[in-house]
């Protein structure tokens, strides 16, 4: 795996913002949104272009080669533009694939699915099981199904590929539209392709991109209420002026940085594999979820009336951080797990 | 009169009158609302309180209340207006003699729709940086500007409006506040859509719309003043005003609905959570409890500083139950939609919050107001109080 | 029990707050509290001559018959005074004794200690069992037992008087020096005087007069920020005209008035035995101990620098919020209690 | 020259000079600390980056900071004190030539005590509400005042105080900055009890105490710029200066101190004690990474906004795990003294955690300080900033 320079890593991320400004802009979320699959394929190939899809493919297989730190700075960005792709099922499949398939993932030509059915998992997920040499049962709640020609499920000591049509994928209704969700239910067919040796990377991977999106999505959200509050003028005075607004911003500040800076760290202790890796990624993956939350909520009471409209993007940043708090296990969850990992240590 | 002929009076008027329904259409003709409401207005009891030369009985608040209690009895609809009818209560105390006479009857019997006109683009915590312009013309005003947040306002024949009418003096001192005709040309009207996906307001586009000289409420330039009296009918019910969930169905109701949820979840054994629904729970007992020592120290004549806290404390009731409710859905709060009522009722209720914390006045606001007016701390230095409108730098 | 006029209850509480304004000022307190006993047995005087010891002792053995209303009332103003006196005390051990005992008690002549000691309690205090006829082991963290010439202690089913002679009593060092615990070892000699019909009675008697106590506290602690953040100027202004000083004090003020609310309901539920009670008395002991808790703490940081001074009152308070909110069981415990009693309804 | 013969270089003094310790007194003649600084400073490690002719080798950042990390490998102080010696910092920006000449030797041997003269009873948030005084008399000027909040007043030799010289100019324009000799009459501390029972501050009784022209720093009436420079020191490094718990033997250390003290007593499994742990200890760990990513990315010549958040960051910290302590004693923290050293800590951290909440300006101090300097929120308009001194409304 080879690293970037920080000038190489800074000029990806450029590219990738400006890719964003332009092609992932507020009115091509809300596109993208009412869309039937909240799929845009043309973004999505664009991207494939950009290498960020692959970005944690080994090159020898037509990726960029990168690891957890470039994957958390690309989905910081991702996260502040509510990116509506598969970029972190991507990434997580790419953790759990070999060969040939990682070639097509990387090129943006194969979208794989990952439902994480393991016992050590977030609960309440399904009740997929093993059927003979394949599967049976569903999972729920699965990013990206519904556009995935591929599902790839975890047990506790396998992996199992599934082809779309060999699974009954059932699109769900879901708050937040930007990313989509859907009950898988399997009816035996799947290929074996892995022990469970790679599972606990994926999943540290999955945790990792989702604190980086939050931690990206949770400082944007900031940045517009404090660029409203410098701008918007209440009793002849900016109302960012006024200690309620100016302190709130000032606590939501340290919530935010925190977020990344726990993003971050939790990024280079698996990328280093250290031994304070589940420590690291358990604290970030509450840290990012409620800093985000909080972050939101707060903005839109900062926002005044003006983000209480459907047209305000703010509330699309609340819906993500409500999603993004429940989809690999709630803030309880991970507190309790955090613990766990200090105990052993303590 | 003595408490008990009045409660006579007032049972056997209801016996002889109230059919048991005030919108069954073959009890009554084509409004059977406004005509139930217009017999109770003309036997003296939709406000008892008022004069007794101008619809009311000049009762005491006590024997209003009895008046209150026997509608009450019987489900009967109409009493107790001279507590709780906004527009009859701001027409009697501000429109001009001739206008009063020919508004506040309607009023009373619900014959006339009304709206809100106060809030603009550029003006909400500060109501007073409004934009709105009501210049003066032969016979009336003419009025052009941008009003928001209005409920009601497709159905209503009347908006209640504050416009300014004078830019060179300072921004509270130049502003009138009239009853505008709503369904006239340069009045129009369109749905403002809510993060919660509904369209309960409106914003209101006015363009040269006439009002009448009659329709000016207090002095001209006055508005402000009018508007205050006004605004305090409003707050005080802020904190019972919040909706529940909007799904009917879905899980039992009152203090123990979210007892009833978490043991649907099958979480209501988690530790963790009982301590959170404990603490949800008794934010919203203790505000009742408050609401009921103010009221019974407000009956007792002694003034109570609790009544103002009910607003703030309502916006973090609703914010916290919306969070507990999802805490306890977990990952099925991630489904909206009728099919799963719970999660629509989880996330509606985390939106529409901020129909609390932020509408009638933010929690910011809020708290300016108990730090000053009930706590007597200092206002702020306000750097707009003393110079023209014109200078002012709004929006 | 005779109920007390809206007139002849304020007339109590006004000559009640005239006594403590003469004679529990923060001069007294802090004399008090230096004491080697930390009780001041002339204010004792002065309060049974009031009424306020014997308050909830019948009229026939020399009290004023009172209940918990009136106690919760007297609670409060106590409690805004810092008054370090057995109060409570003596108002639990009313609820617990019979006959001349009550008489003395009322009169001020007898300090009763109390020690719950059965299961049910709050965990943690000691292990005082039955020893043949009498009772062995200790008594932990019993409030006002080194002045007490006698120490009732409950059990689940039985009451025990113990004279101050036949038991050790440690006093304890204490960080609110307002409120004298000490450490009961029993070495046999006992008299039961009841079996646990009362018990229950006296544990919400304990309970209210806490509640009303901390809600008073916070009252007066809030009160004492506010009219310092009127006077006290920096930048050219009130600090109470800033909204970082102004919105914390709006927000305390709901926590007091609602802990007075809650203090005022428990002791009508208990009056009025109501099926609310145990769910009324929970609530309050919980909002109570949280709101003084708050009040203090923020109280001291509204102060600034002045409060961080022995020499200003403000620690006092939190002192005394502390020992309060540990005394009769904390607020985890009875949120749980409170959910318990929530769940019977539901 | 290269970093590896400067690492050489400085390695082989140490090696040569070094003995291990610096207050050993068999090893050193009468004060140790202050020949071994001494012998630092005269061989240019103490404050590498001044020029070379005063001290220092003009030393850029990263090679100083190899001086710096072979100090610390061996254990030897005095180095890098171009970062951390406030006063020698400030005498060598503002000092006159002749008095830097004197003073800032002593200062980087350790040979003079300093103490803080800055707040006072009515100036302590709004430190250029001052009303100390300083009157030019012959030769200098004549103090009178009083401070408050002042550590190591009784040893000091030097305060660095503010006093207003003109009072009728704005309150910022109207001070001046000066070294004050604490040894003379007129110069009285009284040492200020602290709600934990500790006096580590003192109040300072000023009475016509005298200072010399020439420890007048920076221009006359310019002492509020000579102050900003000062605080920004202070400020960088209040986020580490909080204290741990005052009994040394009591529990665990570090991170996981909670977590020690936790399975103690008993309550390690206890749900919901383990999620105020996780959150607690979170924080903390927080603000270590906030801290680490500040400073690498002011070395990658990114500018931080993070470095400002530490100290706020710290007071919730710090009132949350004295918090959580007193939740995992319980009763047993009613209790004070030496023989309940966890019952003492968490009451002694309870009330110590306003030492890092109030002093160094308070946490609402702190967050204008982020909110206008960091994000880029206007000002709050200031009543006192253009009015004479002497009609603004102080104390």
């Amino acid at each position: 795996m080879a690293g970037l320079t920080a000038d190489e890593r800074a000029a990806l991320l450029d590219s990738l913002r400006r890719l964003l400004a332009d092609r992932c802009a507020e009115s091509d979320v809300r596109r993208i949104m009412a869309s039937e699959t909240g799929h845009d394929a043309a973004l999505w190939r664009a991207l494939a272009d950009l290498g960020v899809v692959g970005l944690t493919v080994p090159e020898q297989h037509g990726g960029a080669g990168l690891g957890a730190i470039e994957l958390e700075l690309v989905m910081e960005a991702a996260g502040a533009a509510l990116l509506p792709a598969p970029l972190l099922s991507t990434a997580i499949a790419a953790a759990l694939l070999d060969g040939e398939r990682l070639a097509a993932l990387a090129g943006g030509y194969s979208i794989a699915a990952v439902a994480f059915a393991g016992r050590d998992d977030w609960t309440g997920r399904g009740d997929v099981r093993r059927d003979g040499a394949g599967l049976a049962g569903t999972a729920r709640f699965v990013p990206d199904a519904a556009i995935a020609d591929t599902i790839l499920v975890t047990l506790d000591d396998a992996v199992f590929a599934v082809a779309r049509e060999d699974a009954e994928i059932v699109p769900l209704p879901v708050f937040d539209r930007t990313r989509r969700l859907a009950d898988v239910a399997f009816r035996g067919p799947a290929t074996l392709i892995g022990d469970g040796t790679r599972i606990a990377a994926a999943r540290d991977i999955a945790l990792i991109g989702l604190a980086g999106e939050q931690a990206g999505g949770a400082r944007r959200i900031l940045d517009m209420t404090v660029d409203y509050a410098r701008e918007r003028h209440q009793f002849g005075r900016a109302i960012g002026s006024f200690q309620a607004i100016k302190h709130m911003a000032a606590d939501l500040l340290l919530e935010a940085e925190s977020a990344t800076s726990a993003a971050r760290d939790a990024a280079r202790q698996v990328a280093e594999d250290t031994p304070a890796r589940a420590e690291s990624v358990a604290l970030a993956a509450f840290a990012c979820a409620d800093a985000f939350v909080r972050c939101a909520k707060d903005g839109i009471q900062m926002h005044g009336g003006i983000a209480f409209t459907w047209e305000h993007p703010a509330h699309l940043y609340l819906r993500r951080a409500r999603s993004a708090a429940q989809l690999y296990g709630d803030s309880d969850h991970w507190r309790e797990r955090y613990v766990r990992a200090l105990e052993v240590e303590a | 009169m003595t408490d008990e002929q009045l409660k006579t009076e007032v049972e056997a008027w209801l016996a002889a009158n109230w059919r048991g329904t005030a919108t069954h259409k073959e009890s009554f003709g084509r409004d059977p609302r406004a005509e139930w409401l217009a017999k109770v207005r003309d036997a003296g009891w939709a406000v008892p309180r008022w004069p007794s030369d101008f619809y009311g009985r000049g009762l005491a608040d006590e024997q209003a209340r009895i008046v209150e209690r026997a509608f009450a009895a019987v489900g009967a609809p109409g009493a107790g207006q001279d507590r709780s009818n906004l527009w009859a209560n701001t027409a009697l105390a501000h429109a001009t003699p001739a206008f009063r006479r020919e508004i506040v009857p309607q009023l009373l019997a619900g014959e006339v729709g009304m709206c809100l006109l106060y809030s603009e683009p550029g003006a909400g915590s500060d109501l007073a940086a409004i934009r709105t312009r009501a210049d003066k013309v032969d016979g009336g005003w003419r009025v052009s500007g941008q009003k928001v947040w209005t409920s009601g306002a497709q159905i209503a024949d009347y908006g209640m409006l504050i416009a300014r009418t004078d830019w060179d003096v300072p921004k509270h001192r130049g502003i009138s506040f009239f009853f505008l005709p709503m369904k006239q040309p340069g009045v129009e009207v369109r749905p403002l859509r809510q993060i919660t996906d509904e369209a309960h307001f409106n914003e209101v586009f006015i363009d040269n719309a006439f009002v009448p000289e009659d329709n000016l409420l207090g002095p001209l330039n006055g508005g402000w003043g009018v508007l205050q009296t006004a605004l305090a009918y409003e707050r005080s019910v802020m904190g019972d005003a919040a909706r529940g969930p909007r799904s009917g169905a879905a899980g039992p109701k009152g203090d123990h609905a979210l007892i009833g949820l978490a043991r649907e979840a099958g979480k209501l054994d988690d530790p963790v959570i009982r301590q959170q629904l404990a603490q949800t729970i008794a934010w919203r007992v203790l505000n009742r409890l408050n609401t009921q020592r103010a009221k019974a120290e407000l009956q007792q004549g002694t003034s109570s500083s609790i009544m103002s806290l009910g607003k703030l404390a309502m916006s973090r009731i609703l914010h916290e139950e919306a969070r507990v409710r999802t805490l306890l859905l977990g990952v099925e709060s991630l489904l909206e939609g009728a099919e799963h009522p719970r999660a629509e009722d989880a996330n509606f209720l985390t939106l529409n919050a901020y129909f609390t914390s932020i509408g009638g006045g933010t929690d910011q606001i809020q708290r300016n107001i108990i730090g000053e007016r009930v706590l007597g701390l200092p206002k702020e230095p306000e750097v707009d109080r003393t110079i023209p409108f014109r200078e002012v730098r709004a929006g």
